[in-house]
């Protein structure tokens, strides 16, 4: 018999867990045991992106750490959520000064635990996308040019959730904010405005810096496990959609998180001392209006007439996107 | 309680000039004060150092406007800032120049001074000789001891050494006690010629 | 804690005390749908069940979990049409799980490892008949005796396996396979009389004082057709031309065969007569290719090994040395209808293979039972008019392929088994379908079918090897991998990951999940991320 | 042991041997030369384990201080003027979080216009954020109260600021005793905090409070500053017996017992205040002096004990709350038995502008004459305010009001007093 050559696929799957793997492969959430450092009972909204990806990277960071953590929160909807007098969802040390401070704040743990040689225990600074982008920005490049040995992981939601949906400087362009109305010249968040502040910090040349979503949990884990790796600043940046905020279904949370990345109009990347390091392709690639259709944040783009012109230019960023940190495999077989 | 005004120029020491004499006083067992008149400094721009010396605590905080002592590091600072403003009669006055008063064109003025209180020092060139910079502070300070007798001229140099390291403090030390020389043969040829 | 600041500082964890599930208007549910390939087997097999204990590499559970509803896998994984594939919802994805081959692989394996059923537990002190040893009735045989009766089966034939041996040419279902599958299940302790043709079914009933019968003969005899033939015209049937491959004598058919029918049996004789040694073998069919009831990968392999197919002909008579075929054309109904024009094909032979019917000679006298045209009646027990008479197979009203006919012998045994105990078998109510729609397969990565080796073409036209080859473990443990798990919990997490409360409590291998109500909040995320559907929300009760 | 030094020098030494392990550091004058001297001893390693930090602003400076306190750490930062401004908001933070941080603040105006120099603005814009508040009234004193702060802000749990004047203090080189490092390790132990980030014990600090529970929360930072009034002396008193010197405490007095008028003061105006009282008592003047140290808390008993029977109050200081005048007098009015009107407010020494015993002696007598207003502005250029007023009156664009004033002063050169 002429035997025709057959692939062997090992068990990849995309679960959070799967019996196939030893379980030192398997995921951290997969694990009967996790830490959920951030408990039930917190008051965040049904579907809360940002409540999964605190979860989901504290208690990776805890795995990495075996427990030796401690976090300073930024205030924002995380903080208000997870700390109402008089519970607390937080099962790590945890501290929330203000609004602008929680990188400044978590240089300051670090010192303090550096001067009394406790260098096991490590320091995770957090925020929202507002503490990290726009009023703790300056705490958060102090942190990065000194270098403090602090891991700061900003939840982008793309917008000031919880004072009632404003813009920040990390909402995207066309999306629809209480302050960034859909109606008018400039319907929505305006274009070449914003920043993309993973690549700020990148420009910092700190050891680490990562973006993710809550659609890739192993990438997400993989990565916080890798940042725990550094000594030094580093920077995890994880898109986390809010049900309220976009105005999508409550269970659509990953999948429009998936939809962010699979159109590119949100790479997740790696990157050390300032260089790119790895890029997670994209599996199945789909134009951007898969993505802003769900969200009632688009809506407008879609009314009649629909605005084909302004969903040309969102396709342009991701198409940048895609050829700027090559999330096509085909791109990289022509590297 | 004496008190003593210094003018110079931001750049040439005069704070550093009002510490010295605080600390030359210091280690003769007396309390002193020394302080700026604050300001941003920059550099060339007139400053106004103060130091008090008694030997009771000193309480008052005001800046020194009735001084038993001026001086001036620099002469050209005399058409541009009241430099002998409030002086108590027969107040010492110590004005850093090669030439004299009567070149700076201040004969009238000083005219009413006892003599002995009045007086020049080529601080500068002294400076220049041992330092090797023109920074006449040390030397300033050796002749402010001759004119006055407020300090010994071991204390003024025990000062320099404690403020400044060896390499520095020693050639100051010496254009001290040069200028602290200096005034002192000065005053005896004035003395002698007051006698003869 | 007493020491620390009021209200600034908080114990951990306190949050539970805030019971978050009061916000809910919809409640997640567990549930467990039934997968399409289950649903088409006809011998009901649960075949994700058995490839979940194959995709470990527990082969040994899976075939037992296999042979608890079907104790010839090898034999399946040679000669079922496996419906489980077609059926397959990976084939919307990709390409349907090779089901199939992995049947095939565990049955082989089970051979090579000489794997043996567990005899029953206790005897039930029943004798039941059996007659006819084809797929039916041993199939039927074996899960009787399984049930604890005493079975004896009546094969009219020298050998048991009836069509899978006399219908089914060797290099599709080699020889020692099918020998070594009935051997393991006369091994339960099955009394088998060869030779032994039932010539009337109530005197053997009484000889063996046997207390429930089950008839499972299978359709031997070949249906003729009238055509004209000249005195030296040679014209066989397709089922002695078969039948005498399992002789010493192969039947004699010249160098040029004309196949004639449309069915599985005229390309097995096709294929056969290739394999003979003739240069030449036509199959004239009456109807189109869509039309033609054979089923397509064996057209397909027929097509590849060289055999010509006349569609849209029949044929009008037989002469010497050739045989005339008149060419037809559909009508707008899809019927054939001749044109008149016709043409000639020289050929050594004409074998004859328009389909087969059951002997039933045996029933005659039989009161109570019931023969419409051709087969016997029965009731939704498989139970002819007479009270302990059941049928199935062949013989009664379905489908003929071995697949149905090993399931009509596991449901006969257990309406029998039934039966004899004064009960009633009343099947299991199947369970909602498990539909494509309701997965999420993002989370099964890429994974196309695996080919199985295929014997190359010169020996296919010259031998009687085996076509097609089994697949080695790590493939086979591949392709069981590729099942989706359609509708049932296959434990991979998602649920227990995705939900933002920490509302799932994982209960540990093989437990599944568990909802805590105090907490979820009903976003729904556990349904839109599992991947196999087997969560849905239901509105909670106000 | 005695020394003649800057300062700066001298508190940076101080708080050197009070062992803090993290520092913050930003430039704002005049409190640049402390930490340019810590900086310098923790390089030089004579101040070890302890982490030296330069931030990027002072909001930062108390954010990284409250990081580290909160971690368990003695932390130490320093600031004026603007900077306290812009670090207002961890200020009343780290107060509400109950972190026992030490900061120096060298008083500085606040502009505009932009002034360097000193008055008490700063601190004073700070009195209501829930730290406690002692001003040295000389370099010996900010020394000994540095030491005095940590142990009591640990033991409280609060934070403490401890205020010196800008240059007159910061810069002044004089005499003072700095403390042997044993001594101030007897007198200070080591940092318990009542809450710490620790892996071994979690617990959430700084958790969102609602309505229900708000009030009572500030209500007890209320009560630990009513504590403090106790510690405060209670431990000036421990020092006392420890260092040998007098310092700290609510308040000093100074020729009280018979007096008919009492000038308060905080912060180092009081030395030219002291002398100039002696001289008014030469010439008669039943007139003496209580200086205070602590200003937050507000020592309400102590102030009121002190001035019970005084016919009137002078309070000198160094900031001005404008539209109301006085903060300290305002103050003071509240524990005042006597009539409100004998509470004189005199506005002195704004950014800068120097207090001399001449124009003390003015006002003093004037009280003691009982023509002083209730609220005056010592040495205010009444003929330059006027101008300005009256231009303002003429002319709509009447151009910013600072430059204008100094066109009519003329002052370009240095002016001397």
């Amino acid at each position: 018999m002429t035997d025709q050559p057959i692939k062997f696929y090992q068990t990849g799957t995309f679960t959070v867990g799967n019996r196939l793997l030893s379980p030192e492969q398997r995921s951290v959430q997969s694990n009967m045991r996790r830490t959920n450092s951030l408990n039930s009972g917190h008051r965040a909204c049904q579907g809360c992106g940002e409540a999964l990806g605190a979860r989901y990277a504290i208690d990776a960071a805890m795995e990495a750490t075996e427990r030796r953590l401690i976090a300073a929160n930024a205030t924002g909807c995380l903080e208000v959520f997870s700390t109402p007098y008089p519970e607390t969802s937080w099962q790590i040390p945890w501290i929330h000064s203000l609004f602008g401070n929680a990188a400044a704040v978590g240089t300051g743990i670090a010192a303090a635990l550096r001067v009394r040689g406790q260098t096991d225990v490590r320091v995770i600074a957090q925020g929202g996308d507002g503490g990290t982008t726009d009023i703790g920005f300056a705490c958060l490049s102090g942190m990065f040019e000194r270098n403090d040995d602090v891991l700061y992981i900003c939840y982008d939601n793309g917008g000031y959730m919880n004072t009632g949906v404003q813009r920040s400087s990390a909402t995207p362009p066309a999306a629809r904010t209480s302050t960034t109305m859909p109606v008018g010249k400039g319907t929505g968040s305006a274009f070449g405005m914003g920043k993309f502040v993973p690549a700020i910090a990148m420009a910092h040349e700190i050891p680490y810096v990562a973006t993710a979503t809550v659609a890739d949990l192993r990438g997400l884990e993989a990565k916080i496990r890798r940042a725990m790796e550094f000594r030094g600043a580093r920077y995890v940046h994880i898109l986390v959609p809010c049900p309220l905020g976009w105005g999508h279904a409550s269970e659509q949370t990953i999948r429009i998180a998936r939809l962010a990345r699979e159109t590119g109009l949100f790479p997740e990347f790696e990157a050390e001392s300032g260089n790119v390091t790895g890029v997670t392709r994209i599996r199945r690639q789909l134009p951007v209006e898969e993505y802003l259709r769900p969200q009632h944040r688009f809506a407008h783009l879609f009314r009649d007439p629909p605005r084909a012109d302004l969903i040309a230019q969102i396709q342009a960023l991701a198409d940048r996107n895609i050829c700027r940190y090559g999330l096509l495999a085909r791109q990289e077989a022509e590297r | 309680m004496f008190q003593i005004r210094i003018h110079g120029r931001g750049g040439q020491g005069v704070v550093t000039a009002a510490e010295l004499l605080s600390i030359a006083a210091f280690r003769e067992g007396r309390h002193a004060q020394a302080f700026p008149s604050f300001g941003s400094e920059r550099t060339g721009a007139p400053v106004v150092a103060f130091c008090r010396i008694a030997d009771e605590k000193i309480r008052n905080r005001e800046p020194v406007v009735a001084p038993d002592a001026v001086i001036i590091q620099d002469p050209t600072l005399l058409h541009q800032v009241d430099v002998f403003g409030g002086m108590v009669p027969d107040a010492y006055i110590l004005i850093n120049t090669s030439r004299g008063f009567d070149a700076l064109g201040l004969r009238d003025f000083v005219s009413g001074f006892d003599a002995n209180h009045r007086s020049t020092v080529p601080a500068t060139e002294i400076a220049i000789r041992h330092v090797g910079k023109p920074l006449p502070n040390a030397a300033l300070l050796g002749a402010f001891a001759a004119v006055t007798g407020l300090l010994g001229i071991d204390s003024v140099a025990a000062a320099i050494r404690e403020k400044f390291a060896e390499r520095i403090a020693e050639p100051n030390v010496a254009a001290a006690r040069e200028a602290f020389e200096f005034m002192h043969e000065k005053r005896e040829a004035l003395a002698r010629a007051e006698a003869g | 804690m007493k020491r620390k600041p009021f209200a600034i500082t908080l114990d951990p964890g306190s949050s539970l005390a805030n019971h978050t599930g009061t916000w809910r208007t919809l409640r997640p549910e567990y549930v467990d749908n039934l997968p399409p390939c289950n649903d088409a087997c006809p011998a009901g097999e649960n075949i994700q069940g058995w490839l979940y204990l194959a995709e470990s590499g527990e082969y040994e559970a899976a075939w037992r979990r296999l042979t608890d509803d079907n104790p010839l896998p090898a034999v399946m994984g040679r000669v079922c049409y496996h419906p489980c594939e077609t059926a397959c919802n990976r084939a919307k994805l990709d390409s349907a799980v090779g089901i199939n081959s992995v049947e095939r692989f565990l049955g082989d394996e089970a051979l090579r490892l000489g794997w043996k059923f567990r005899a029953p537990v206790e005897s039930s002190g029943k004798n039941v008949l059996v007659v006819g040893a084809g797929p039916s009735g041993l199939s039927a045989a074996y899960h009787l005796a399984r049930l604890g009766h005493r079975v004896t089966i009546r094969e009219a034939g020298p050998l048991a396996g009836g069509m899978m041996r006399f219908g089914i040419p060797k290099y599709r279902m080699p020889r020692n396979i099918l020998d070594a599958e009935i051997a393991r299940i006369l091994a339960l302790g099955i009394t088998l009389l060869t030779n032994a043709r039932v010539d009337n079914k109530l005197e053997a009933m009484r000889d063996g004082s046997f207390d429930a019968a089950f008839l499972a003969v299978g359709a031997h005899v070949a249906r003729r057709a009238y055509i004209p033939a000249g005195s030296a015209a040679r014209v066989l049937d397709a089922v002695s031309v078969l039948k005498g491959m399992e002789g010493e004598e192969p039947a004699k058919l010249g160098r040029r065969v004309i196949v004639y029918g449309g069915g599985n049996t005229a390309v097995d004789v096709a294929r056969t007569a290739k394999r003979l040694g003739a240069t030449e073998a036509i199959i004239v069919y009456r109807r189109t290719r869509e039309k033609m009831p054979a089923h397509d990968s064996e057209v397909e392999e027929a097509l590849q090994e060289g055999i010509l197919i006349k569609w849209l002909s029949t044929i009008r008579k037989a002469n010497d040395r050739s045989i005339t075929i008149e060419k037809m054309t559909l009508d707008e109904k899809g019927q054939a209808q001749p044109t008149g024009e016709v043409e000639e094909l020289a050929a050594d032979s004409l074998v004859l293979a328009l389909g087969q019917d059951v002997d039933l000679s045996l029933l005659e006298g039989v009161p109570g039972l019931e023969v419409v045209d051709g087969v016997v009646k029965v009731g939704a027990d498989m139970m002819t008019g007479h009270a302990g008479i059941f049928a199935g197979g062949d013989m009664v009203p379905a489908e003929r392929t071995v697949t149905v006919a090993v399931g009509h012998g596991k449901q006969a045994a257990r309406h029998i088994d039934a039966w004899l105990r004064g009960r009633r078998h009343v099947p299991a109510s199947r369970h909602e379908l498990a539909t494509f729609e309701r997965l999420n397969t993002w989370y099964y990565s890429d994974a196309p079918k695996s080919v199985a080796p295929v014997l190359d073409m010169l020996r296919r036209q010259s031998t009687f090897e085996e076509v097609v080859g089994g697949l080695d473990e790590s493939t086979a443990r591949y392709e069981a991998r590729r099942c989706l798990s359609c509708g049932n919990c296959f434990e991979c997490d998602n649920c227990y990951g995705v939900c933002p409360d920490n509302a799932i409590v994982k209960l540990g291998p093989g437990q599944r999940y568990q909802i805590n109500l105090d907490y979820c909040k009903g976003c729904g995320l556990c349904e839109a991320e599992c991947p196999c559907g087997a969560i849905r929300m239901v509105p909670e009760e106000i | 042991m005695l020394k003649q030094v800057e300062g700066s020098q001298a508190v940076a030494e101080a708080v050197a041997l009070c062992r803090p392990e993290v520092i913050c550091a930003y430039p704002i004058s005049p409190q640049t030369h402390i930490v340019e001297a810590l900086g310098r001893m923790v390089t030089a390693g004579q101040l070890a384990p302890c982490e030296f930090i330069n931030v990027e602003s002072e909001f930062a400076a108390m954010s990284v201080a409250i990081g580290a306190s909160a971690a368990g750490a003695r932390a130490y930062t320093a600031t004026a003027s603007q900077g306290l401004l812009y670090m207002a908001e961890a200020v009343f933070n780290a107060a509400g979080l109950g972190l026992p941080i030490v900061m120096t603040i060298a008083n500085r105006a606040i502009g505009a216009p932009i002034n360097i120099w000193n008055d008490h603005t700063d601190a004073l814009s700070q009195r209501d954020c829930g730290w406690i508040q002692l001003f040295a009234e000389d370099n010996q004193e900010a020394v000994d109260l540095h030491i005095q702060a940590f142990r009591l802000g640990e033991e409280l749990s609060l934070p403490v600021m401890v205020c010196m004047d800008g240059y007159i203090l910061t810069h002044a080189f004089e005499r003072l005793e700095l403390p042997r490092q044993e001594q101030v390790d007897a007198y200070l132990p080591r940092f318990e905090p009542r809450q710490v980030l620790d892996p071994a014990e979690p617990l959430s600090i700084g958790a969102m409070v609602g309505p229900e529970a708000f009030m009572e929360v500030r209500y007890l930072a209320h009560a630990k500053q009513q504590q403090a009034l106790e510690l405060i002396p209670a431990w000036a008193e421990e020092f006392h017996r420890a260092f040998g010197r007098e310092t700290g405490g609510l308040l000093h007095l100074y020729r009280a017992d018979d007096a008919e008028t009492i000038v308060v003061a905080l912060g180092s105006v009081l030395g030219t205040v002291k002398d100039t009282v002696d001289e008014l008592r030469e010439t008669g003047l039943r007139i003496g002096v209580l200086g205070l140290t602590c200003f937050r808390p507000w020592p309400h008993l102590a102030v009121r004990a002190a001035l019970a029977d005084v016919r009137r109050v002078v309070v000198i200081e160094k900031s001005l709350a404008v539209g109301l005048g006085g903060i300290v007098s305002a103050n003071v009015r509240g524990s005042y038995t006597g009539h409100p009107d004998h509470v004189h407010a005199v506005i002195a020494g704004l950014g800068g502008r120097p207090i001399t015993k001449r124009a003390l002696h003015g006002v003093l007598r004037k009280a003691a004459e009982g023509e002083l207003e209730p609220l005056t502005f010592l040495d205010l250029n009444r003929q330059a305010v006027e101008r300005v007023l009256t231009r303002e009156r003429e002319v709509r664009r009447s151009g910013p009001i600072a430059e204008s004033v100094l066109r009519d002063l003329g002052v370009s050169a240095l002016k001397i007093g």
